[in-house]
């Protein structure tokens, strides 16, 4: 049985006279990994940053049945919602470990006192991360910086996890533990709306996928067919146009 | 084009007609904000007191503050003199301020009565003609001290000064006389209104151990030097200049003032002076009516009274030459002031002369000792 | 014709003033002192993005200068004025020079210590007469005739004020003005055509402490004593209400905020003392709280709500005549760019490494690879916008590895920006002058006086027919932020072009266009290729530059990763690999 | 100048240099968070002076009202934030959160004025009254301008001193207080003799940091005060809410300054203006440490406050003249260690 977690409907995002996203619609169940894949400047950035609450947006955002179209960031990562954004914005001046801790700002608000707990399952899953508890996120390497920030969202606790770009910049042994670890998060019960350029990787991890093209949504699928769709794979390489 | 420039014209013409009534206009500007609002302050209160009716004639009060910033004090005067078209000016309260309005005074030929002590006006400065002292002359002050000094015996002297024209002036009038006298002035430290330690300035001055310390100041600043002074263990005598003469001075020194000595105006100890005084009559009407709206006694507020008295004793004289709101009026008044003979105000007696529009001599002066938070007569001239 | 009535109408007012009493003659004469003072706060705040609470301790100095050398050595007041400015200038150059190059509060910080600094010198220095000040200081003389009506004074105020005005409207207006407006557009963009960001910000602060001084001598002379009360750093704060609360985008705004302030506070000084039984000077609350009401709601400040009903200032008109010098482009096939084993590390990051490649006259090459892989970084350190760690750099013959973005536009390199960095509120044609920095040499003299206007003509021209070569001849006259994205990028080019490049650096221009815009802006590109250019483009789009570039140059990681003909670069496995990816 | 002078002149400095330098730590945390110069912080130093002199007076002090005012005009601003994004619902409990605290502080401060309290209770009823001020200007103020550069806030700081010191005249007028010291004991340590009064100043400054560095790198909001200011977008990804963020920055700098102004009060005459010089005297330290890092910029503060006490001894009337230039050479030192600064809008 499936259960509607994220509806964007007909989503709108303009810098100035310009029209990032335009009229972007999606959804993401419960328990499932969707991914958005397009080239770059298409729009996925933004389109995550929109359902997030970054970029001011208009259309309809609806998250575990509510609209939260007006809401701020803050409450909707209180309300389970959590974004790892491409620029990671970890605190690069604070300590591991106080990044985690942060992670779990709002937890710790609600009253949630679980955090050590947590901590140790952030670093079960990333054990590199425990051996540099103590030093600053700063000095660490692009592959530990992304297990930093993934495990940051996770210390909050996010029913929906979404990530900008998480293969970005890193070589490819890294790449392939780290979306190893998000195909197996599916398994705690997180969802997660993935934005890949890496699109073989995405939409093998992914079960459903969505090509967004000039801001707009050009295809979409299960994500076995899209991988054998030409035109994916064409598009990626500039002979597939619109 | 041509209606709004009639317009113009017309609402200009408007404006000129409507300032002709006439009462006698006195136009006030203290500064009862900014870094001497303390002294401003008690001055309008007293104005709140001056007399309604002079000789038959309605008195309006026109009352601006310059924030003791010179620029807005030629602001207001001209506005007084321009647009309320006053017959006399008390006021300003600063002597960089009275300096300011000096020029505007002068060219518009409206007599000023000036708080401030700063400028030794008299009839021969053309530029000073018009404006009148109500405050003794720092010269005064000097002589008193010195005076009490050398009773004392005192041989040297360090002077702590607060860092305004008030402090300056002082230490200026201080120097020329003790200089004279062969009292030798070891140091002159400066300090901030604002400041939060006085501790520097108070070492420098205790050292070579003078026999005394002047603290230049008015208002309640005087109390930060002197703490200080005694919390290094200073054993000599500390005077306090007339500025600090108010109440609030002795509540913010508290316990550390006693024993020290003060200039001041006779008002402040007027009961404790002998009856023949000539002026203990009209200091005493003072107090009593100013204590009972305001609180404690203060000199500046007798200052701002003190120059109501002038113009009240002279108004008559000048009614005889000339209608109030006239060019004629305020140099019939100028006038009269100018020949103001043993008019006995709060704390003092006036008598100017062409030379000397301040007419305050050592009657007009006394030395306080303050002791259990009050001012005690300590000396005063012969009468 | 409204605005040139309502300007008339202004000028009649001011004229007819003197007509009332006395007492209007010194608030009117105040406005207009404060007005010149505000001015140049609007060039520095709302113009320059900088700002400064030591107005009034310049006009101090001044106003001190010309007191002194007056009363003490009997010097003509003419002569003080210039050795006024030139003290101004040197403390402004210090400040400047100091603080400019950090963040942007660090210039007011330093200023509100110096204002202090110097409140307290003038009251403590008994040369400078103390806090009691200077009196008597000696009247303006024109022609052997004193100055001392007050009403002559009053027009002389005027008379100066308005010749700021005119100054200052000119300065907006020329080569430098231009650069200084497009300051707000980042430092960057205006070095990237030759300009030195600090140099112009160090022109506008020296402008406006000039302007202070000029308010200052003309107050000393006015009143004709000097004490430090109004050179006080509250007084400094003033003059920055003055141009929030008036507009401080717009140079009528520092009028509209010095006559507001000034009637306000004497209407407030007046009534306030009423309401509330204490006397102070309360108006400060007021004025306090109009300031943070303004700011929030009202960032134009009153002015805007005039200028928001004025029609548009009429638009020059391009006169097609003369033009400016041209370059020589070099001949096909010689060698350009040549990037020699460039490396640039971020403490233990290296985000180039070891890169090399080459570029020659008249070829359009490509730098390409996915996200994050160095070619922004690369680009800026062709540009010279950031220094290069290790290796070399060649421009034509000439080594630029060591040298800063400034003093490599003027060798003939010229740029776009990946994020489109134009002056919303400048016109399309405004925006492409800024090109042409470093072809004319106008300086602030003649640019203030009005000197310039036959090289304004020229680079007015030289602008349109950019635009007209890259067609967008119909948008000149709009405001740069009303266009859609593919034509800003587009007129980015036409700005880089109007720097007459020999080699042009496009940073990503596909990026966030239609379609047709990539169509058209790659049809332009060849045309200019063919006029002889030769351009060098970062992007990721290989869709966009395959029928587009000679050749390409792939990176990931920061390495070179391939390099060749676009049709060998799209079946390379390697750049497959790396676009594609997989697990 | 003989050895006890110097001495004398040292702690003396230290004094005045440990005020600044609990000043310099509030100025940079609320920079840091918030990225407004807090010019009025100084403000609060004098509010914390006069509010404890008009307590033992028994006299109802103007900050009362202050807070009091602040609040209506707060929850004004609030209803109409709320009423305009179409959150209604949410209006009785924001403005209970705004309105209720103030009153009770009032009602609090009306009922113990009668019962002349000791000294300390007086203290904490200051820090009571005060300490709210501060979060409620950032809520009228700065907090419709978060999304302003930091030179649009520094002039809106400006204004915010101006009607701060303004509305302290009008509360407390004219006159300077001086209150009690809280102890009247001396420590003679050889010829030196150290007044009570200032080892309260350096016990409670010393306390303050230590307190100030545990919240910092202990508890979680002082790291996600931390957090906030090393990078916002960061912090609002985790649920940091700015506006909650530089809600307790002013708090603290207002706390901060209350309990300085209560502990210089009985050193000195404080009038309703004093706090606006030593306020900037706790900003030189401030930049000294490029109003980023505490320890330089403590150590600037009392570098400021031991220089402001030689220089009275040695040219009293230049002495402000001196600190205040001391700026410029500072400003160049930081100007040459500072790599290339672009500040990009």
């Amino acid at each position: 049985m499936t259960q509607r977690l994220l509806t964007v409907r007909d989503l709108n995002v303009r810098y100035g006279k310009v029209e990032a996203v335009y009229k972007a619609s999606l959804t993401v169940d419960r328990g499932t990994i969707v991914s958005v894949i397009g080239p770059n400047g298409a729009g996925k950035s933004t389109l995550l940053n929109a359902i997030m609450g970054v970029q001011p947006s208009r259309g309809c955002v609806e998250f575990c049945g509510s609209d939260i179209g007006r809401v701020s960031i803050e409450r909707r990562v209180a309300m389970g919602l959590c974004l790892v954004p491409e620029t990671r914005e970890l605190f690069a001046q604070m300590t591991v470990e106080d990044n985690l801790e942060l992670g779990a700002f709002t937890c710790h608000r609600r009253g949630d006192k679980g955090i050590r707990e947590n901590m140790k399952g952030v670093y079960s899953l990333f054990p590199r991360l425990e051996q540099r508890r103590t030093q600053f996120a700063g000095s660490l390497s692009g592959g530990e910086r992304q297990m930093l920030a993934l495990g940051r969202a996770l210390m909050s606790r996010p029913t929906l996890l979404m990530l900008d770009e998480p293969s970005l910049g890193l070589a490819p042994l890294i790449v392939k533990e780290i979306l190893h670890t998000i195909s197996d998060l599916r398994s705690t019960g997180v969802s997660i709306l993935l934005i890949e350029q890496n699109a073989r990787a995405a939409l093998q991890i992914s079960d459903y996928g969505y090509v967004l093209e000039n801001g707009e949504i050009a295809l979409e699928g299960a994500s076995a067919d899209l991988a054998g769709n030409p035109r994916v794979i064409e598009s990626y390489l500039g002979m597939g146009g619109v | 084009m041509k209606q709004v420039i009639t317009g113009i014209c017309l609402a200009a013409s408007m404006a000129m007609v409507t300032a002709a009534q006439a009462d006698i206009t006195i136009g006030v500007n203290v500064s009862s904000t900014g870094p001497a609002a303390s002294l401003g302050m008690a001055e309008k209160n007293a104005i709140s007191l001056g007399p309604t009716v002079i000789a038959g004639q309605k008195v309006k009060y026109v009352i601006y503050d310059d924030a003791t910033d010179t620029t807005n004090a030629v602001q207001n005067v001209k506005r007084l003199i321009s647009e309320a078209k006053v017959d006399v000016i008390v006021g300003p309260t600063t002597s960089p301020t009275s300096k300011a309005v000096t020029d505007t005074v002068a060219e518009s030929k409206t007599p000023m009565i000036q708080l401030s002590p700063g400028i030794t006006a008299s009839s021969d400065d053309p530029k000073r003609r018009w404006i009148f002292n109500a405050p003794p002359a720092d010269a005064v002050y000097a002589d008193a001290l010195i005076k009490h000094m050398v009773k004392k015996g005192i041989k040297t002297v360090s002077v702590i000064a607060v860092d305004d024209a008030y402090g300056e002036n002082c230490t200026v009038a201080y120097r020329k006389l003790a200089d004279q006298k062969g009292i030798k002035t070891l140091t002159v430290e400066k300090y901030k209104r604002a400041d939060t330690s006085a501790t520097a300035q108070v070492l420098k001055a205790m050292q070579g151990n003078p026999d005394a310390v002047y603290i230049a100041s008015s208002g309640t600043p005087g109390a930060l030097p002197h703490v200080a002074l005694i919390e290094r263990g200073y054993k000599g005598k500390i005077y306090q200049s007339g500025g600090s003469a108010n109440a609030e001075f002795l509540r913010v020194g508290g316990k550390a003032l006693e024993g020290s000595f003060m200039l001041g105006s006779p008002l402040l100890a007027a009961e404790q002076f002998p009856d023949k005084y000539p002026a203990k009559k009209e200091s005493l009407e003072f107090v009593k009516l100013y204590e009972a709206r305001f609180g404690a006694r203060n000199f500046f507020a007798s200052l701002s009274w003190n120059a109501l008295k002038i113009v009240e004793a002279a108004v008559p004289k000048a009614l005889k030459v000339a209608k109030p709101g006239t060019e004629q009026f305020r140099a019939a008044l100028r006038d009269a002031i100018e020949g103001t003979k043993g008019l006995k105000g709060a704390g003092t007696v006036f008598t100017m002369t062409k030379s000397d529009h301040t007419g305050i001599n050592q009657l007009g002066m006394c030395v306080l000792k303050i002791e259990n938070g009050k001012w005690k007569l300590e000396d005063h001239a012969e009468f | 014709m409204i605005r040139r009535g309502g300007f008339m109408l202004f000028l009649t007012l001011l004229a007819l003033l003197p007509l009332f009493s006395s007492y209007y003659i010194t608030m009117g004469s105040y406005i207009g002192l404060y007005s010149i003072v505000s001015l140049g706060l609007v060039l520095l705040t709302g113009v320059a993005r900088l700002t400064s609470f030591g107005q009034a301790a310049f006009m101090g100095v001044a106003a001190y200068t010309t007191a002194i050398l007056t009363v003490k050595f009997g010097c003509s007041p003419w002569l003080t004025l210039l050795i006024a400015m030139a003290l101004t200038t040197a403390i402004a150059f210090l400040l400047g020079a100091i603080t400019l190059r950090m963040g942007g509060h660090y210039l007011p910080l330093a200023t509100i210590a110096w204002g202090i600094s110097l409140y307290f010198l003038f009251g403590t220095v008994p040369a400078l007469g103390g806090s009691t000040g200077i009196s008597d200081v000696s009247a303006l003389t024109f022609f052997g005739r004193e100055l001392r009506d007050e009403k002559l004074f009053y027009y002389l105020i005027w008379i100066v004020c308005l010749a700021t005005l005119w100054v200052s409207t000119n300065l907006l207006d020329s080569r430098e003005g231009r650069a200084i407006r497009a300051l707000r557009g980042g430092v960057s963009m205006v070095e990237s055509f030759g300009a030195s960001g600090h140099r112009l910000k160090n022109i506008v602060f020296i402008y406006s402490a000039l302007l202070a001084c000029l308010a200052g001598w003309l107050y000393a002379h006015m009143m004709r004593f000097v004490n430090p009360s109004p050179f006080g750093l509250s007084q400094g704060i003033e003059f920055l209400f003055m141009i929030v609360i008036g507009g401080p985008f717009s140079l009528w705004g520092a009028i509209a905020g010095a006559a507001v302030i000034t009637l306000l506070k004497t209407l407030l000084q007046g009534i306030l003392p009423k309401l509330i039984s204490q006397t102070g000077n309360f108006e400060i609350i007021v004025f306090g709280i109009m300031t943070v009401m303004v700011l929030q709601w009202l960032k134009g400040g009153i002015w805007s709500l005039v200028e928001h009903r004025l029609p548009p200032k009429p638009a020059k008109p391009v006169n097609d005549t003369s033009s400016l010098a041209q370059r020589v482009q070099p001949a096909r096939r010689e060698s350009l760019l040549k990037v020699d084993g460039v490396t640039k590390a971020y403490g233990g990051l290296l985000a180039v490494k070891k890169m090399s490649f080459e570029l020659s006259a008249g070829e359009i090459v490509g730098l390409i690879g996915p996200n994050g892989a160095g070619k922004s970084t690369m680009f800026n350190l062709i540009s010279g916008e950031l220094p290069l760690t290790s290796g070399k750099i060649h421009f034509g013959t000439e080594n630029i590895s060591s040298l800063r973005s400034p003093q490599i536009a003027r060798r003939g390199l010229s740029r776009t920006f990946q994020h489109v960095r134009l002056i919303p509120g400048m016109t399309v044609l405004e925006n492409v002058m800024i090109g042409s920095y470093l072809r004319t040499r106008d300086g602030l003299l003649a640019a203030g006086l009005r000197l310039n206007q036959a090289t304004e003509n020229q680079v007015r021209a030289e602008a349109a027919r950019q635009l007209r070569r890259v067609g967008l001849a119909d948008s000149m006259l709009i405001h740069a932020g009303n266009l859609s994205l593919g034509k800003q990028r587009i007129v980015e080019i036409a700005r880089a072009l109007c720097a007459d490049p020999l080699l042009l650096l496009l940073d990503e221009p596909a990026a966030g266009l239609r379609y047709l815009e990539k169509q058209e802006l790659a049809t332009l590109l060849s045309e200019l290729r063919e006029q002889g250019l030769s351009v060098l483009i970062v992007e990721h789009d290989m869709e966009f530059l395959m029928n587009l570039v000679d050749r390409i140059v792939v990176m990931e990681f920061g390495e070179k990763l391939a390099e060749g003909l676009p049709c060998d670069i799209r079946s390379n496995p390697a750049v497959l690999e790396a676009y594609l990816g997989g697990v | 100048m003989d050895l006890q002078t110097v001495l004398i002149l040292a702690q003396d400095g230290l004094t005045n240099g440990a005020i600044y330098l609990l000043l310099a730590v509030a100025l940079i945390l609320v920079f840091g968070v918030t990225r407004i110069v807090l010019i009025p912080q100084g403000e609060f130093v004098s509010y914390g002076a006069l509010t404890l002199a008009s307590l033992q007076l028994g006299v109802m002090p103007g900050t009362v009202w202050l807070l009091l005012i602040m609040a209506s005009i707060a929850a004004v601003m609030e209803t109409f934030r709320l009423v305009s994004s179409e959150a209604v619902r949410q209006l009785p409990v924001t403005l209970a959160t705004i309105l209720i605290p103030p009153a009770a502080i009032a009602l609090l401060a009306k009922m113990c004025i009668p019962l002349h309290l000791a000294l300390g209770w007086q203290v904490l009823l200051t820090m009571l009254i005060v300490t709210p001020i501060g979060p409620l200007v950032y809520r009228v103020a700065f907090r419709p301008l978060a999304d302003a550069t930091v030179l649009v806030l520094l002039i809106a700081a400006v204004a915010v001193h101006f009607v701060l010191v303004g509305l302290g005249l009008l509360f407390f007028g004219a006159e300077g207080v001086r209150t009690p010291p809280f102890s009247d004991a001396h420590l003679t340590l050889g010829t030196l003799s150290v007044s009570g009064q200032s080892l309260w100043v350096y016990a409670a400054s010393f306390i303050l940091i230590s307190l100030l560095a545990w919240f910092f790198s202990r508890t979680l909001y002082g790291k996600a005060l931390r957090a906030v200011a090393f990078n916002r977008n960061g912090a609002r990804l985790v649920g940091i809410s700015p506006h909650l963020a530089g809600t307790y920055s002013f708090a603290l700098a207002a706390a901060i300054g209350c309990l300085s102004g209560v502990m210089i009060a009985p050193i000195t005459t404080v009038y309703y203006d004093s706090g606006f010089l030593i306020g900037l005297k706790g900003f030189i330290g401030a930049i000294v440490g490029g109003m980023a890092s505490y320890p330089i910029a403590a150590a600037g503060a009392l570098m400021v406050g031991i220089l402001e006490s030689y220089s009275s001894f040695w040219l009293s009337g230049y002495k402000d003249v001196i600190v205040f230039a001391a700026i410029i050479p500072i400003l160049l030192w930081r100007s040459l260690m500072s790599v290339h600064y672009e500040e990009e809008e």
